[in-house]
């Protein structure tokens, strides 16, 4: 019973109503389905209490690494969870305020594996996938790299 | 020839994507970096930076894994992806 | 910061999609948005191994009670994590299988904020939510009415 | 009067979805349930479900909650929906 893995690391949005119609289509084994997206914030997360705009954020990757890594991580949910589907997207390049950037999708017949394995997913994805955000500057030029939170390694601990 | 990358900071930092690296006396990840650092102090302060992560072939390594020649290596600052 | 509620009980299906944009729709404060979706399985789980086949599924719900204690589920979630926008839907009626039966989105700063928040909304809903399943027979009589399972109370305890 | 209303399996097994029951020497939610077992052996047997779950004013309740005129009382099986 492998699970069916999709990942695709593109530059281009992508449609989360089609991506869940995508987990669901023919699969009806599975009755549980749970989802994650990350947008873009229009402040910046770093700067703690001052709500410091963000204009235009840009996704730099390491090409074929994240492909790759997104994948793993992917099989490594899919050995730990009875999952039927799972469903990645991460963008790269330049995004605005409420952009779509990672889409996570799990399906499973049951509601917690599905739920453990998207949050598990979203966990290694923050800290192990080859990806880093740089916020530009109003003007357009280049801003400040985003600092790694150890927030984000501490969230792997639990698993 | 071992094919070094760089990414995000330390890609800007170094002013430098990629290079192609002697593999002579270079044993381990962490022996990349000591030959890269010997480029000038620059490089050297770059490169010793602890958060560093290192790739090998695509897969996140640790500094004694063995590099060989034909190889694919990076370094890159900690990961900020999601 | 009370987060934003809606609750829905209602006959008709909903679109995932739509929910998904209604979530984000001007709301670039929240970075996260978290989404689960329960659908009719084509086999019961009580028939363990022997994969029964189920056609259709009959939701019983005590109405006005059904949208009040979704609405306090949806407090509690919001009185424990920093949410935006919480979304509950709930079908009753005659479903077929794949049908969505269960929407429940969630939308935060946080990632992992949205993701409990999600989780839990979905325990207390399955222990605590008036709803009642019944898998009618393939001839279209009343059959079987669902037996609860301890592992949905038992899943309480981790909150 | 309280308004007693029964869901799910148990409506079926006392073919009842609503009634009325006069609140004289009624305390509690188990005041109302004993008073209902009255009617009947089957009724009695129904009620006595250790897993019936019971709501006073469309919120989930215990035995001992206290129970006066003009309230809305349910009893029904554990919940499954999700």
């Amino acid at each position: 019973m492998a699970a069916e893995i999709s990942v695709s690391v593109q530059v281009q949005g992508f449609d989360p109503g089609a991506e869940y119609t995508g987990l669901r289509s023919g699969n009806t084994a599975d009755g549980a389905t749970a989802m994650f997206v990350g947008n873009v914030r229009d402040f910046s997360p770093a700067a703690a209490g001052q709500h410091k705009e963000v204009g235009v954020l840009e996704l730099e990757h390491y090409p074929g690494m994240a492909e790759s890594a997104l994948t793993q991580i992917a099989e490594r949910a899919a050995a730990r969870w009875p999952l039927g589907r799972i469903r990645i997207i991460h963008r790269y390049g330049r995004l605005a305020a409420g952009d779509e950037i990672v889409f996570v999708g799990t399906t499973s017949a049951h509601r917690q594996a599905s739920l453990d394995a998207c949050s598990f997913i979203m966990d290694f994805l923050k800290s192990r996938a080859p990806f880093w955000k740089r916020e530009l500057d109003s003007d357009g030029g280049s801003g400040d790299w985003v600092e790694a939170r150890s927030s984000d390694e501490d969230a792997l601990k639990k698993w | 020839m071992i094919k070094v990358l760089f990414f995000a900071g330390l890609r800007e930092r170094l002013a430098c994507d990629s290079l192609e690296l002697a593999g002579e006396g270079v044993e381990t990840l962490d022996g990349v970096r000591h030959k890269l650092g010997q480029q000038s102090a620059e490089w050297a302060a770059a490169l010793a930076d602890e958060r560093l992560q290192m790739a090998l072939n695509q897969e996140l390594a640790c500094a004694d894994a063995a590099v060989k020649d034909g190889d694919e290596v990076a370094f890159f600052p900690p990961v900020t992806g999601g």
